[in-house]
C-alpha cells in the first residue's frame, strides 16, 4: 500500500513535469496550428545554458537560471525571425517538418558545442531531495511543480482574457484574417515561439539538475505527445492535466505491471493504450476545442 | 476570363481515353519508358554502393508512397509508418521461416498482413481527425515496437530473425546486381497500381475525404470506410516495402523501426509534395543521397584549410548532421510544397517559354 | 594500401561510449601506419560516422565493400548494424571487429547448442555480454556471503526491451539460478534518461541485493540517481558499455560502488609496459599528452591491434586478404599483440569458438565528493576511482558458446 | 484623393496574371462601387490594396497603389491595417472558434484608445442579433456571420474600409440594413469605403462613383449616377433597360453575354 | 416525394428548428426562405443528413430517414450545394465533378489499381462521358482542368451544382445558389435550375435570398423565422402574406429602399 502511495505521489510529480513540458507545446500549437518537432532539443539548450552559466561563470542558480530564461527568450524571437518566418503562410505540415529540421540541427549543435558525455549540474538546493508525504523526492521537482502551477494559471488568463491571446488564438484559426484585422503574425508566432522556449527551459533544467545533462535528454520533447493529446492539443490547462495524467498512469502501469503482469514496460507502453481509449470516447482529448463542422 | 489550366498548347485530345492516360503526353511518356531502361542498364555499370543506394530508394519508395497516400492524398498524418514497415518485414521473414512460404508469395502474403494491422490501427481514424490522430499512430509506433519485442514466435524476438533470400525457381536474387531488379520491378508495378488508384473511384474519395470530409460524405462517400482504408492501403504499400527490405539485408531486428524512421518516412513525402506520386520518388531519392552527398562533402572538407581553420576534426560528423539538417529546412524555406510542385512549376515555365506570363 | 573501413558513432545515440572507442580505433590505425603499416603496406583507414544508423551502415559497408579497393576489414560499431551486416561479411569474407559483444557473435559455424545464424567473420575483442555477466555473477554470489547475506541474494536483470541490454538476460538469469540466486521478474527502463524513481520503489520493495544494468550510460545513470534519492539499497552490476569515467562523473556519487566487468587489464593511470605505446598512441590525436582516456578508449585500441596482427601474419601468409586475417586469428593462443603488454587481456579464437576472452575483470566505481572538474582531474584527485576487484574466470563451456 | 491604385498587374502563383493595368481611385469620405462578373478579379483588387495577395501566392508586379500619399504596396497587411486600411473579406471569414465577442474584440486590436467598450454598444445597437448569440461565432447563421463581420470592421475604426460583397447571403430586409449602415459608417464616422458587389443596384444607390471591371481591366467609370443611367449597366448590372425587369423564367436558353473587351 | 413531419432541432439553448412540417412533391420546384438565422441551411442538413433532428421524423420516398447517414441518402438521390462553399479545392474541377459519380460507379481499390485489366477503365470513362454533358450544360468547359481552389467565387458555385447533379438525385437541394452572382450570372444560374426542374426532371429545394428569382421560377415557398415556419404556398400568396412582409423583406417595397433604410436603422449612440 505504501508503494502504490509512493507511486501516485511520484506519479503527480513527474506529471508536472511532463505537464511542463506539455504546455510548451501548447503555446505554439495555440498560436500556430504546428507542433514543434524541436521542443526537446529546446529542453537540452535550455539546460545546457543554464549548465554552462553555472559551471564555466560560477553564477550562482538564482541567476544564472533567470539568465537562461531570458536568453531561452531571445532563442526563441531569434529563431522565428530566421527560421520560421520565412514559413509563414506555407502548407503547416511543412512547418512541422522544418521543426524537424532544427531538431536535427540543434542535436548536432549541441553535441559539438558541450560534447557527447553526460554533465551533471553543481548541487544547487542546500538538500537535494526532500520529503513529500512520505517519499523522497528531488527538491528540483517541488520547484517546478511550482513553477508549473504559476505558469499555467497566467497563460490560463492569457489566452482567455487578454488582447495578444486572443490575437494569437485567431493566428492560429486563420494567419489571413489575422493579417487582415492588423495582427502581426509575425509577432505573434516570435512570441508564440519565445514562451515556449522559456517554458522548455524550465523542464529541460529540472531534469538536468536530476540527472545530468546529455543530448538524450530531448527524448522528453517525443515523450510527452500523449499527454498533450490527453488533454488537448490546445488547452494549457489539458497540457497540465494531461501531463498529470500520463505521470500517474506510468507509475500504476509500473505497479500493476511489477506486482502482477511482469511484461516489464507497461510503464512505457500503457500510456499509449489509455491514449488510445480516451480519445475514442474524446475525440479531442479532455479539454481540446472541437472543430466545428458545419457546412 | 482567365482560364487557369495549364495544359500544354497543342495539345488537343481527341477522346476521353487519352485524356487520362498517365502521362500527358506522348514525350513524357517516351522519357519515363527510357528512364526504366536506362535503369535497367543499371547493374552493369553501377558498382554496388550505388545499387545499394538505388535499391534503397526502391522499397523505402514503395513505403514511402503508401505513407504519401495516406497523409497526402487522404489527409491522414501517421507518426507511426516505420512500425508497419517493420511488421512486413517481419511478416514476409515469419512467413518464409516458420510456414515455409516461398518468399516470392511471402512478400505479399506480408502486405496482406500488414494491411490487416493497418486496418487495426485504422479504426480510431473513424474518429479522430489530424493530430490527435497522428498521436494515435504514434501509439500504434510504440505498441508495435513493444510487439515486435516480445513476439518470439513472430520476429525472433529482441535478437532478431533472418530472412531467406528470394528465390525464384532455384535463381536466388541474393546480390545486388541481383537484386535491384525486384526492387525497380516491384516499384514500378506498385507505382503503377497507385497511380491507378488515384484516378479512380476510391482514389478520388480519398482526396475527397481530404479536402473537404463533410461535403464528401454528402456525396455518398462513406467516411468511416476510407478514413480506415486508406490506412489499409498505406499498410499494404509499407508491409511490401518492408518484405523487401528484410529479404534484402536477409536480417530484421527490432531496433530498426523506431519514432526517428517514421519521421524520416514523413520526410521523404513532405520534401516530395504531399499528394504526388512521383514526388514521393523524388523525396524519398533526397532523402537517401543527402546523408551521402553530405558524407562526400564532409569528406572533401576534412584535411582542408577550412578543416584546421575551423578545428573541425573531431566533429565534423556534428557538422555533416547540421547540414543534413539545414539542407532540410532551406529546402523546406524555398520550396514548402515539395519536389514535386517545383518540377511542375520547371515543366510550365518550359512550356510556356518564352511568355512565362 | 590495405583498405580498412572503420564504422563510427560519433554524433548518434551511443556517441557518448562511441566517440572515445572510436577515437581509440582510429589512433591505433594512425599509430601504426606510422610505424610503417603492415609489413611496410599503409592501412587506407576511412573512418565514417554513421549516427548510428543501421541504414547508413549498410550503404557505407556497400561502398567499402565494392570496387577495386574493397576493404580487408572492418571495424565495426553497434548492435544493430553489426547483426544486419553480419550475413554480409560473411558473404563477402570481410573480417569484422565491432563494439557490439553479443553472445551469439561468438558461434562462428552456427552449430552451436542455441542455434544462431553462423558469424564466421565476427570478432570482438572483450567478454561477451553473456560472459562477462557471468563473471559478474559469481562474483556477487561470492560477495553475498562475504557480506554474511541471510537467504538466497535476490538479482533482478533491469534493461529496456532492446537487444543490446537483452542480449545476456537469459544466460544470466539461468546462471543466477544455478548459483542459487533467487531471480526476481525483469525490470525495464527505457534506453534514454527519464524519471525511473517507480523501477526503484519496487526494487526496494522487492528487496532485490543485485541488479545488472543492461542499458548505456545514460538511462543507467537515471536509475542510479533515482534509487540512491529512495534509498534502494542495491548492488549494481553494469555492463561494460554501461559504466566508464564519464558515466561516474555524470552519476556522481550515486555511481559509487557500482561494478561492471572491463575488457583491458588495467585504467589509464596504470603502470605496466604497455602503457608507454597507449601514451604514444593517445599523442596522435593529442599532441600534449595530458589527455586522460576512459576505458574504452583503450579497449578499441586493443580491438584495433588484434587487427593488426592479424594483418601482419596474413601478408606473410598469402596476402592480406579477409580469410587470411580470418585465419591469422587462429594462430595463437592467448595472445597480447606486441607492444600492449599488461594493457589488453590475453585472448584465443578458434574457428569453431569466437570467445576471445572468457577472463572478466571485475572493477568497482568509486566516487567521493564532487564531479564538478574534469575527468582528468577527478581521477588525479582520486574523486573518481576505478578499482579492480578481481579477475573471474568463466569457463568456457560448449553449451555456452553463441549464448 | 485618399486611396489611388496606378496600373496595377497582379499575378498568382508566379504564372497567371489576373489584374491586367487596373486603376481606380477612391475620394476621401465617399463611398465608390466596385462592379463586375465573377472573376473579373475584384475581390483580387481588394487583396492587393490591403496586401493580402501575400498569403495566396499572389503579387503585384507592376504599378503602384498610394493611400493618402503614401505607397503602400508590398507592405505587410497588419500595417496597412495600421494605416487606417481595413478589409472586411469575401465569404465572410469569421473566426469560428471565438465567441461574438471575442471577434468584435479583435476587430479593434489595433486600437489603443479606451472607446472601444463604447464601439461594441454601438455595433450591438446595430446588430442586436449578435448579442443575443453567446456561442461560438462558427455556429452563427451565414447572415450573422456577415453581420460580424461588419461589425468586426466598425470595430477597427478604420480611415477606408475594403467591402468584398458585404450583402451577400442576406435577407432582403438585412441587404437593406447593410447598406444604410454602410452608408451611416460613411456618413457618420467619416469612414471612405469601397464597395464591391454584385448586388449592382444597391450599390450604385449607395455609391457616388462607380467602376466596372472586366477581366482585369476597368473598362468603365464614372459617377454613380452617370452609371445608373448607362444603358449597357442597366441593361447587365440592374436588370432590364427601360422595359420592365423580365422574367428569370423565361429566360431564352441562349443569350448574349456583354463583354466590353 | 420528400415529407418532414414535426422536425425540431436544437443547438444547447438555441432552437434552430421548431416543429417544421412540410411536404415535397415530385417534380417541384420548393424554396425555403426567411431572415438569417431562421433555420433554412438547418432544414437543408437535416434533409441531406448532416443534422439529425432532435425530434420528429424525415421521410424520403415513403421511407423513414431519419437515422441514415448522409452517405446512404446521397445513394438514395438526394444531392446538395453548400452556402458556404465546400468543394475540394486541391483537386480539378474534372475531378470534383467525377466524384460526384462516386455512388454511381462500381470499381473499387481493387479493380481500379488495375485499371486495364477490370474494366475499371471502361467504366471510368463512360462516366466521363456524363461528366462532360453537365460540364457542358453548365458552361464550365474552359476550366475543367482547372484547381477547384483558384476558381473566381462565381464558378466555384458552378462548380458545386455540377457536382451536385453528377450524383444523378432525385432531390437536389440548393442552398443560394445565386449569392454572390451579378445579374447576368443570376440568369444563368436561373436557367440551368429552370432546367434541370422541367427537362431532367428533378425535384429542387432551393434557399434563396433573391426574391425575383424566387417569385419567378419557384412552384411554392415556404417561409422560416426563428426556426419556425410561419407561411408556405404560392410564391405569390406568401408575399403577399403581411408577417412575411414584416419579418423578412421590410415593410415596404424594395423599389423604395432609401426611404426604408432610414426606417429600419435602430437609433445611433453618439460615439467619440
Ligand atoms: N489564389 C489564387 N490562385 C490562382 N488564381 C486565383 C487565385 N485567386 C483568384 N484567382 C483567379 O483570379 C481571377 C479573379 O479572381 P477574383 O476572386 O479576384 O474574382 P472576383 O472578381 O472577386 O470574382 P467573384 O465575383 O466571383 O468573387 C479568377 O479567374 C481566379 O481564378
Ligand atoms: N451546428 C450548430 N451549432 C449551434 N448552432 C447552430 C448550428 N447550426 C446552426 N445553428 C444556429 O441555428 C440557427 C439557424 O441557422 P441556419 O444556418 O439554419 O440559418 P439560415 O436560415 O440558413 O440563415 P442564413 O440565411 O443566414 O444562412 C442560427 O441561429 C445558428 O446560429
Ligand atoms: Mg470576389
Ligand atoms: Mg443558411
Amino acid at each position: 500500500m505504501t508503494l502504490l502511495f509512493q507511486l501516485l505521489v511520484n506519479g503527480l510529480i513527474v506529471g508536472a513535469l511532463y505537464g511542463v513540458v506539455a504546455m510548451s507545446f501548447v503555446l505554439i500549437y495555440k498560436a500556430s496550428r504546428i507542433v514543434n518537432f524541436a521542443q526537446g532539443e529546446f529542453l537540452l539548450i535550455g539546460a545546457w545554458t543554464c549548465w554552462w552559466l553555472l559551471t564555466s561563470w560560477q553564477l550562482p542558480f538564482w541567476i544564472g537560471f533567470p539568465i537562461t530564461l531570458a536568453f531561452m527568450l531571445a532563442f526563441g524571437v531569434i529563431l522565428q525571425i530566421v527560421v520560421l518566418r520565412p514559413m509563414i503562410g506555407e502548407p503547416i505540415i511543412s512547418v512541422i517538418m522544418v521543426t524537424i529540421g532544427l531538431s536535427i540541427v540543434f542535436q548536432a549543435a549541441m553535441k559539438w558545442m558541450f560534447g557527447v558525455f553526460a554533465k551533471p549540474f553543481p548541487p544547487i538546493f542546500a538538500s537535494p531531495t526532500m520529503n513529500l508525504f512520505g517519499l523522497e523526492v528531488q527538491t528540483v521537482y517541488v520547484m517546478s511543480l511550482v513553477i508549473s502551477i504559476l505558469i499555467m494559471a497566467g497563460f490560463g488568463w492569457f489566452f482567455k482574457y487578454s488582447r495578444v491571446g486572443l490575437a494569437m488564438r485567431a493566428t492560429a484559426f486563420d494567419q489571413q484574417v489575422a493579417q487582415s484585422l492588423g495582427i502581426s503574425v509575425r509577432h505573434m508566432f516570435a512570441m508564440s515561439w519565445a514562451i515556449s522556449a522559456m517554458v522548455s527551459a524550465v523542464a529541460g533544467v529540472t531534469v538536468g539538475v536530476v540527472n545530468g545533462v546529455s543530448s538524450a535528454l530531448s527524448f522528453f520533447g517525443i515523450k510527452v505527445f500523449p499527454a498533450v493529446i490527453l488533454g488537448g492539443l490546445d488547452s494549457v490547462i489539458g497540457a497540465v492535466v494531461g501531463g498529470l495524467i500520463v505521470g500517474v498512469l506510468e507509475n500504476m502501469a509500473h505497479y500493476l505491471d511489477s506486482q502482477w503482469l511482469n511484461w516489464g514496460n507497461m510503464y512505457e507502453i500503457a500510456p499509449f493504450y489509455v491514449l488510445i481509449a480516451i480519445l475514442m470516447i474524446k475525440p479531442y482529448g479532455l479539454f481540446g476545442t472541437k472543430d466545428i463542422e458545419r457546412v | 476570363m482567365a482560364s487557369v489550366s495549364i495544359i500544354p498548347s497543342g495539345d488537343y485530345k481527341t477522346s476521353y481515353g487519352s485524356d487520362t492516360t498517365i502521362f500527358p503526353t506522348r514525350t513524357s511518356r517516351n522519357f519515363a519508358i527510357l528512364g526504366v531502361i536506362l535503369l535497367l542498364a543499371c547493374p552493369a555499370f553501377m558498382d554496388r554502393y550505388w545499387l545499394s543506394l538505388l535499391i534503397q530508394i526502391g522499397y523505402l519508395g514503395i513505403a514511402a508512397l503508401g505513407l504519401n497516400i495516406l497523409v497526402g492524398f487522404t489527409g491522414q498524418i501517421s507518426i507511426g509508418h516505420s512500425a508497419f514497415f517493420g511488421f512486413g518485414a517481419f511478416a514476409s521473414a515469419w512467413a518464409s521461416n516458420s510456414l515455409g512460404v516461398p518468399v516470392a508469395l511471402a512478400i505479399p502474403l506480408a502486405g496482406v498482413m500488414t494491411t490487416l494491422v493497418g486496418l487495426l490501427f485504422g479504426m480510431p481514424a473513424a474518429r479522430l481527425k489530424g493530430l490527435y490522430l497522428a498521436i494515435a499512430t504514434l501509439a500504434a509506433q510504440y505498441i508495435l515496437q513493444d510487439f515486435f519485442a516480445r513476439a518470439d514466435w513472430f520476429t525472433g524476438g529482441t535478437a532478431g530473425t533472418i530472412a531467406e533470400p528470394l528465390t525464384i525457381f532455384g535463381f536466388a536474387f541474393d546480390t545486388d546486381e541481383r537484386f535491384f531488379y525486384v526492387a525497380l520491378v516491384a516499384l514500378v508495378v506498385m507505382y503503377i497500381l497507385a497511380t491507378n488508384l488515384m484516378r479512380t473511384r476510391d482514389g478520388r474519395a480519398l482526396v475527397a475525404v481530404r479536402d473537404h470530409y463533410l461535403s464528401a460524405e454528402i456525396m455518398g462517400i462513406n467516411l468511416t470506410k476510407y478514413r480506415t482504408m486508406s490506412f489499409g492501403i498505406s499498410a499494404f504499400y509499407a508491409g511490401i516495402g518492408g518484405a523487401l527490405y528484410a529479404h534484402y539485408l536477409q536480417f530484421v531486428s527490432v531496433e530498426g523501426f523506431t519514432i526517428l524512421f517514421s519521421i524520416q518516412f514523413l520526410g521523404m513525402i513532405i520534401i516530395g509534395g504531399l499528394g504526388s506520386i512521383m514526388g514521393t520518388l523524388m523525396g524519398t531519392a533526397f532523402m537517401v543521397f543527402l546523408p551521402e552527398a553530405m558524407q562526400a562533402l564532409t569528406k572533401l572538407v576534412s584535411g582542408t584549410a577550412l578543416d584546421t581553420a575551423l578545428n573541425l576534426k573531431d566533429n565534423i560528423a556534428f557538422l555533416r548532421e547540421m547540414s543534413i539538417g539545414l539542407v532540410i529546412i532551406l529546402f523546406l524555406v524555398f520550396e514548402p510544397d515539395g519536389l514535386a510542385h517545383r518540377w511542375k512549376q520547371i515543366k510550365a515555365y518550359w512550356k510556356l517559354y518564352p511568355f512565362s506570363h | 594500401d590495405i583498405p580498412v573501413g572503420h564504422l563510427a558513432d560519433q554524433s548518434g545515440a551511443t556517441s557518448d561510449v562511441g566517440v572515445p572507442y572510436a577515437q581509440g580505433v582510429a589512433d591505433a590505425l594512425a599509430y601504426i601506419n606510422s610505424k610503417g603499416g603492415i609489413n611496410g603496406t599503409k592501412l587506407a583507414v576511412d573512418t565514417v560516422d554513421y549516427g548510428y544508423q543501421a541504414p547508413r551502415a549498410i550503404s557505407q559497408y556497400k561502398k567499402w565493400s565494392s570496387g577495386s579497393d574493397k576493404i580487408a576489414a572492418l571495424q565495426g560499431w553497434g548492435t544493430a548494424d553489426t547483426e544486419a551486416l553480419t550475413g554480409f561479411v560473411g558473404k563477402d569474407e570481410i573480417p569484422a571487429y565491432s563494439g557490439s559483444y553479443s553472445g551469439h557473435l561468438t558461434d562462428p559455424t552456427g552449430k552451436g547448442p542455441h542455434g544462431s545464424k553462423p558469424a564466421p567473420y565476427n570478432f570482438f575483442y572483450g567478454p561477451s555480454y553473456s560472459d562477462a555477466l557471468r563473471g559478474m555473477l559469481m562474483w556477487a554470489a561470492e560477495d553475498w556471503k562475504k557480506q554474511g547475506g541471510q537467504g538466497k541474494p535476490k538479482y533482478v536483470h533491469m534493461g529496456a526491451n532492446h537487444p543490446y541490454p537483452n542480449a545476456p538476460k537469459d544466460a544470466g538469469e539461468q546462471l543466477a539460478k544455478e548459483l542459487g540466486f533467487d531471480v526476481l521478474p525483469a525490470v525495464q527502463f527505457a534506453l534514454t534518461p527519464g524519471d525511473y524513481t517507480a523501477q526503484c520503489l519496487t526494487l526496494k520493495e522487492a528487496g532485490a541485493n543485485y541488479a545488472y544494468l543492461g542499458n548505456t550510460a545514460g538511462s543507467n545513470i537515471s536509475v542510479l540517481k533515482a534509487c540512491q534519492t529512495v534509498g534502494a539499497k542495491v548492488q549494481f552490476m553494469g555492463n561494460v558499455w554501461g559504466m566508464d569515467e564519464n558515466a561516474a562523473k555524470a552519476a556522481g556519487a550515486a555511481a559509487n560502488g557500482v561494478v561492471f566487468p572491463m575488457r583491458t587489464a588495467v585504467t589509464w593511470n596504470a603502470e605496466v609496459p604497455g602503457m608507454k605505446t597507449l601514451k604514444d598512441i593517445s599523442k596522435i590525436s593529442d599532441a600534449s599528452g595530458n589527455a586522460y582516456r576512459p576505458v574504452h578508449y583503450m579497449a578499441g585500441v586493443c580491438t584495433a591491434f588484434y587487427m593488426k596482427e592479424a594483418m601482419d601474419w596474413a601478408s606473410k601468409n598469402g596476402g592480406v586478404t579477409g580469410p587470411n586475417i580470418r585465419k591469422a586469428m587462429y594462430q595463437k593462443k592467448d595472445w597480447v599483440p606486441a607492444g600492449l603488454e599488461g594493457v589488453c587481456v590475453p585472448s584465443t579464437w578458434t574457428d569453431a569458438d569466437h570467445r576471445g576472452m572468457t577472463a572478466v575483470n571485475i572493477y568497482r566505481a568509486q566516487v567521493t565528493g564532487d564531479t564538478g572538474a574534469s575527468v582528468a582531474d577527478l581521477v588525479k584527485a582520486g574523486t573518481i576511482k576505478l578499482e579492480k576487484l578481481t579477475t573471474v574466470d568463466v569457463p568456457r563451456k560448449p553449451e555456452w558458446l553463441g549464448w | 484623393m485618399m486611396l489611388s491604385v496606378n496600373n496595377i498587374e497582379v499575378v498568382y502563383n508566379d504564372v497567371i496574371l489576373v489584374l491586367r493595368g487596373l486603376s481606380l481611385e477612391v475620394p476621401e469620405g465617399e463611398i465608390v462601387a466596385l462592379l463586375g462578373a465573377n472573376g473579373a478579379g475584384k475581390s483580387t483588387t481588394l487583396k492587393a490594396i490591403s496586401g493580402l495577395l501575400k498569403t495566396e501566392d499572389g503579387e503585384v508586379t507592376r504599378g503602384d497603389i498610394t493611400f493618402a500619399g503614401e505607397r503602400i504596396n508590398g507592405i505587410d497587411p497588419d500595417r496597412i491595417v495600421r494605416k487606417g486600411i481595413f478589409q472586411v473579406m469575401e465569404g465572410r471569414r469569421i473566426i469560428a472558434d471565438m465567441t461574438c465577442l471575442e471577434n468584435l474584440r479583435l476587430g479593434a486590436y489595433t486600437r489603443r484608445d479606451n472607446g472601444v467598450k463604447d464601439d461594441l454598444d454601438m455595433v450591438f445597437s446595430y446588430f442586436p442579433r449578435l448579442k443575443e448569440r453567446t456561442g461560438l461565432a462558427g455556429y452563427l447563421s451565414g447572415g450573422e456571420q456577415q453581420m460580424l463581420a461588419i461589425g468586426r470592421a466598425m470595430m477597427a475604426r478604420p480611415k477606408l474600409i475594403l467591402m468584398d460583397e458585404p450583402s451577400m447571403g442576406l435577407s432582403p430586409l438585412m441587404v437593406k440594413e447593410v447598406f444604410s449602415i454602410v452608408q451611416q459608417i460613411n456618413k457618420d464616422l467619416g469612414v471612405t469605403i469601397l464597395l464591391v458587389e454584385q448586388n449592382a443596384r444597391m450599390a450604385l444607390q449607395a455609391a457616388t462613383r462607380g467602376y466596372i471591371m472586366e477581366n482585369g481591366k476597368v473598362v468603365l467609370d464614372g459617377t454613380a449616377e452617370e452609371l445608373r443611367n448607362n444603358e449597357d449597366v442597366k441593361e447587365f448590372y440592374l436588370g432590364g433597360g427601360n422595359e420592365e425587369r423580365k422574367s428569370f423564367k423565361n429566360l431564352k436558353s441562349f443569350k448574349r453575354r456583354k463583354r466590353w473587351i | 416525394m420528400f415529407e418532414a413531419r414535426g422536425v425540431n432541432l436544437r443547438f444547447g439553448g438555441v432552437h434552430a428548428l421548431t416543429d417544421v412540417s412540410f411536404g415535397i412533391r415530385k417534380g417541384e420546384l420548393f424554396s425555403i426562405i426567411g431572415p438569417n438565422g431562421a433555420g433554412k441551411t438547418s432544414m437543408v442538413n437535416c434533409i441531406s443528413g448532416r443534422y439529425r433532428p432532435t425530434d420528429g421524423k424525415v421521410y424520403f420516398k415513403g421511407r423513414d430517414v431519419t437515422g441514415m447517414t448522409p452517405n446512404h441518402r446521397a445513394s438514395l438521390g438526394i444531392g446538395r450545394t453548400f452556402q458556404n462553399l465546400a468543394l475540394f479545392g486541391h483537386m480539378t474541377v474534372l475531378d470534383n465533378i467525377m466524384v460526384g459519380r462516386h455512388h454511381l460507379l462500381k470499381n473499387n481499390f481493387l479493380t481500379g489499381s488495375l485499371y486495364w485489366l477490370t474494366g475499371a477503365r471502361k467504366e471510368e470513362l463512360s462516366h466521363r462521358r456524363e461528366v462532360e454533358e453537365i460540364i457542358d450544360f453548365l458552361e464550365i468547359q474552359h476550366v475543367r482542368k482547372a484547381t477547384a481552389g483558384t476558381l473566381s467565387y462565381g464558378l466555384r458555385k458552378r462548380v458545386e451544382l455540377a457536382r451536385a447533379i453528377a450524383l444523378k438525385p432525385d432531390l437536389i437541394l440548393l442552398d443560394e445558389p445565386m449569392a454572390g452572382m451579378n445579374l447576368e450570372e443570376k440568369e444563368d444560374m436561373a436557367r440551368y435550375i429552370v432546367d434541370l426542374n422541367e427537362e431532367f426532371g428533378m425535384t429542387v429545394v432551393m434557399i434563396e435570398h433573391d426574391m425575383g428569382v424566387v417569385m419567378d421560377i419557384s412552384h411554392r415557398v415556404m417561409v422560416l423565422e426563428f426556426g419556425k415556419k410561419i407561411a408556405e404556398g404560392k410564391p405569390e400568396e406568401v408575399l403577399a402574406d403581411p408577417r412575411v412582409r414584416r419579418a423578412y423583406l421590410g415593410e415596404d417595397d424594395e423599389e423604395e429602399a432609401p426611404a426604408a433604410i432610414t426606417a429600419v436603422v435602430p437609433p445611433r449612440k453618439e460615439v467619440a
